[in-house]
């Protein structure tokens, strides 16, 4: 799978990577209204990751709908909707616009995004906010939904709980982790909104850890993400008991990196003599 | 989206031919490469991954400098600043980049045969070499102002001339020719009277504001080469995001909207 | 200043590094009794980072102040102990024990560490349980009490003005955060303890973020570390509010990388002409 | 804590004078490093830093392997497995490698002059090169048991050859010489009489569990040189702990207390 907002609407990377090939697609956050998005500088390298403040900019969902989704339509690929916004309603909103769309696998809730003034985040650190958003959006829909989790909390357990049992059928995690750089000579911030998020390999280690949180507190399958480069990293999450996985950041240093966990992926299988992966899912082999 | 554009991007595994100095801080790196010698236009940039490992994480943009379609190879022209750059600089002939390549748009030239004014500050010279090794064959006068704080940093002058074009100096110290900021040059040919089909800039983002500026004055249509921070130069991160013109905020992406724009559609004085 | 758990107890490194050149010596986190510390592989590396779970193996407070203290007194530098216990009374008798002893300059409560069974983590995750270890503590000493902080909470501003209402003199932050690495062919956690703590160069913008978040909250000095490897990391600190800063994993890589630091800030203070490093504490321009 | 041993390590920045392959994966990279060369002793180990920036992030130790000290280098032998050492493998001479040194304890070697036996596992041998190195000029008979999973793999029978050492060779598959684990090789010479006044083993963890057991069953006193994961390599992250046989829980660090151990006091069936 891809994740949202580093694979665009899809459009973008079709003639660099053959869409037919990746398990799913999920596009950028899509808002009710178009949105310009944060101001410049949005992005800033860190030791083996990035901070992001890109601030959901796009089109708003009735253009995707109607310009973006028939395009990914002559693809065979699920496609996933991400969407946000700053009230539950408009959350409800967005799902009930969805659930009306063919072509249109699953809808993810992003409740996580560090990046716009109000809304995302707020939800997910809260368990409460959390089963709030998604029992109102499962009453809006049938599609399968998916609550996307921020790392920025205590005990993601709790709120994946929460998630799950407002109704969620999967969870994904982990959105990016709330950082800050600093250019010392200018003395600002790296980033025009002071604070972004970070991603990339540097998180990975954190990422796996609450996947593996998540998974030993939830039934619902979850979906792992946060650092992942190739298959190896991939495997980690799967191990810990992530179901299916994400590629992000990765895709900026390499279009095809979800092609190239792929075909890792199906290396490993076949070298290890697994006949399917769903036997390492949650296999990990925990110290005593 | 600008996806027509990025569309046929993707990695090369190219070989190193030469990585040489031309002087100062800077390198050229010339990359065997026959398609994209033969594919990419002026203007245009790629996206080099400088190191094996995961630190420094993100490829580095360089504009396109020389393309040699009959000898299969292109060049870039670099400053060495920070890691990735230096990193670079240690590359020799037999190693292989990871390059990221054909990306972003290029310069559009109108039809005419007026003479074509090529604005550069610093490293800035870099694309517009490039449009200027595209143009030459077809006769066209081409001017090129370089600015530069001192002369010893002066780039691009043997490049230019070995083209054909008319070449003008200033420096910000008046170590050489003009003594000025280069817009103030442009400014000074025009008020002696010298005419322009078009101009084009590349460089510090001050130079480049007053540069559009001047051109403006003169009724004169400018285009320039802009930089921004870049994660992923296709499209999809949109980081690169530069606000432009227009009664609401709104912004276009430098990797596929640009890195060139029409001067008038850049707002300059973005912080 | 050095990071506790990253320079032993000085002792180690005095050959390597001239220990009189360090602004301050923290000294490996002490409990009271003798701990063999936790079972192997302890640690493993990341990307641009690594994951530790040492559990605070140690002699115990006695054997400090009896074998290694009188060795650290022949130096110049401040000592500062760092103690850790499972219940408040441990902290309080290793705080009590402390506060007799001469050639300490202050006592920094570990309530962060997440790789003990007990206590650690537990305390510093929540705000009253932390304003009721530094008050306890606050009760046992007139020395200087420093409470270092754990990044894996939603809000360690909330934190930080816990232990500053409770008493602390100064905030410490941030330990590591929660991480976990598996290997994919033994399918074993790398770390025998299953999840580590995640420190190095990976998680500094994270802990830029908390310091700035935690300088913007509370009046008393906050010590900056995570990550930092050279005098700009450090900067970046200072910029965001840190009044002091430490230097833990990078002394790994680099014996020397502490006084690396003091070297590069010295270099940058002179090049900017600024006559004191004070005047940049917390001098970083926002963006609004 | 063992700080009377890493002392006086410190950073080296040391020349590059040769990186070559002695044939499969394996690669000896030979330093100038006078001092170095004049100091270390057989047994010790060093810190490599692979990465020019920060991944891979920690240093990578290598044991010490051939010591020049007329001509001021020493060299290490590598197996190139990883990122780290798949870097280490493109230096050329030149370069300069950042090298942290020198490190752990050394190999002790008892008064008398009767036979040693150094057991070697693949790469293992390396350690035991240097010590056959240090005892060859005292004229002290040493006897080196060579194990390898197939011939091709085996390692070092030159080196000890050169240094007047006896030397046997098992295979596990049977390819060359006595087949079956090097314990076994052992067991056999000890079966048939041959005497040693000490056992030294290097190589997979199994493997010296094994040959000190038949060590210990001969009454042969045995040294072993561990290998653990390392974040620093002297003794203050604590990461390289080895629990040690003893009533209660008790750790040792590799780095410091080791790499040398006594075999009886490791605990070897940890997991
Ligand atoms: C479209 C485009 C074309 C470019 N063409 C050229 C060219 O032809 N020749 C050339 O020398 N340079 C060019 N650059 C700039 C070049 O990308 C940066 O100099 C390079 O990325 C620095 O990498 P580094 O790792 O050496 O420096 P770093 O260690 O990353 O940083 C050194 C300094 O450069 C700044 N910097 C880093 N990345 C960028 C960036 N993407 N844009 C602007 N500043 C940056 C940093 O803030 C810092 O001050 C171009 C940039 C863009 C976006
Ligand atoms: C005291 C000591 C002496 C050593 N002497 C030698 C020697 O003389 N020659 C030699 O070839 N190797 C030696 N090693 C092992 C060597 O350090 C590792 O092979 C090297 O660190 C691998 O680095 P890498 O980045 O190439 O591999 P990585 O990409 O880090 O890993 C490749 C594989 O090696 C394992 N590995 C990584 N680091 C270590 C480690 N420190 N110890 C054990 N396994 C590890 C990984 O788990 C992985 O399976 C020694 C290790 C120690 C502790
Ligand atoms: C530039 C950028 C933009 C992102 N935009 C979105 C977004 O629109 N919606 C969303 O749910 N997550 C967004 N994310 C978070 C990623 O989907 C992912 O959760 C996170 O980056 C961790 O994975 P990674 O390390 O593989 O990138 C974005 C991440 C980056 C780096
Ligand atoms: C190996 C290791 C051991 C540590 N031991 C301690 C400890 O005993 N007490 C403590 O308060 N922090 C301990 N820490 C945390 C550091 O002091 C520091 O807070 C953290 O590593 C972040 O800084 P860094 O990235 O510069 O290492 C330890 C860290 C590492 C890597
Ligand atoms: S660099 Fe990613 S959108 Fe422009
Ligand atoms: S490697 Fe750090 S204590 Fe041994």
């Amino acid at each position: 799978m891809t994740a949202s907002g580093t694979f665009g609407y899809g459009r973008e990377m079709a003639e660099m990577v053959d869409l037919n090939r990746l398990g799913a697609l999920v596009v950028k956050t899509l808002q009710l209204e178009a949105r310009p998005g944060n101001p410049s500088p949005r992005i800033c390298e860190t030791p083996a990751g990035m901070i992001n403040s890109i601030g959901l900019p796009g089109a708003g969902i009735e253009h995707f709908l109607a310009e973006d989704l028939p395009f990914l339509r002559r693809y065979e690929t699920p496609v996933i909707l991400s969407v946000a916004g700053c009230r539950v309603e408009e959350y409800e909103a967005l799902v009930r616009r969805a659930d009306e769309c063919e072509g249109i696998a699953a809808i993810e809730l992003n409740i996580s995004c560090p990046n716009v003034k109000q809304g995302g985040l707020a939800f997910s650190v809260d368990p409460a906010a959390t089963a709030g958003v998604v029992s109102a959006c499962r009453a809006a829909t049938r599609k399968p939904l998916i609550a996307k989790l921020t790392p920025n909390v205590t005990s993601i357990a709790a709120i994946a709980r929460a998630a799950e049992d407002a109704g969620a059928d999967a969870i994904a995690a982990i959105n990016t982790i709330l950082a800050m750089a600093i250019n010392v000579r200018t003395r600002r911030p790296r980033i025009a909104t002071n604070v972004g998020g970070l991603s990339g390999p540097a998180i990975r280690p954190v990422a796996v850890r609450m996947v593996w949180e998540i998974a030993s507190a939830v039934r619902i399958p979850v979906i792992g993400m946060g650092g992942i480069m190739n298959a190896e990293d991939a495997l980690e999450f799967i191990l810990a008991g992530a179901t299916a996985v994400a590629v992000g950041t990765a895709t900026f240093r390499d279009p095809a990196a979800a092609l190239g966990v792929i075909d890792g992926l199906e290396a490993f299988l076949r070298e290890q003599g697994i006949a399917r992966i769903r036997e390492l899912v949650g296999a990990v082999e925990v110290w005593r | 989206m600008g996806d027509r554009v990025a569309a046929c991007a993707q990695c090369w595994n190219l070989p190193v031919v030469a990585n040489r100095s031309p002087g100062g801080r800077y390198r050229e790196l010339v990359l065997r490469a026959p398609e994209l010698a033969a594919r990419m236009r002026p203007g245009q940039f790629v996206n080099v991954r400088c190191a094996e490992g995961l630190d420094p994480f993100l490829r580095r943009p360089f504009s396109v400098y020389r393309m040699d379609r009959a000898g299969g190879t292109f060049s870039l022209l670099y400053d060495v600043v920070g890691r990735g750059t230096g990193m670079m600089a240690r590359w020799e002939p037999g190693d292989a980049a990871d390059v990221l390549a054909p990306l972003g748009n290029w310069f559009a030239v109108p039809d005419g045969g007026g003479p074509l004014a090529l604005v550069a500050g610093g490293v800035g010279v870099v694309p517009l070499v490039a449009l200027a090794e595209a143009v030459a064959p077809t006769g066209r006068p081409l001017h090129a102002l370089l600015g530069a704080r001192t002369a010893d940093l002066l780039l691009g002058e043997a490049d230019f001339r070995g083209l054909g074009a008319t070449v003008d100096v200033s420096t910000d110290d008046g170590s050489r020719d003009h003594h000025g900021p280069v817009h103030s040059l442009l400014q000074a040919l025009l008020d002696r009277g010298d005419r322009f089909d078009v101009v084009y800039a590349c460089g510090p983002r001050a130079m480049m504001a007053a540069v559009s500026r001047v051109a403006e004055g003169a009724g004169l249509p400018c285009f320039v080469s802009m930089e921004a921070g870049m994660a992923c130069g296709f499209g999809v991160c949109m980081g690169c995001a530069w606000r432009v013109r227009a009664d609401e905020v709104k912004y276009r992406l430098v990797c596929t909207d640009g890195p060139i724009f029409d001067a008038r559609e850049i707002l300059w004085d973005m912080a």
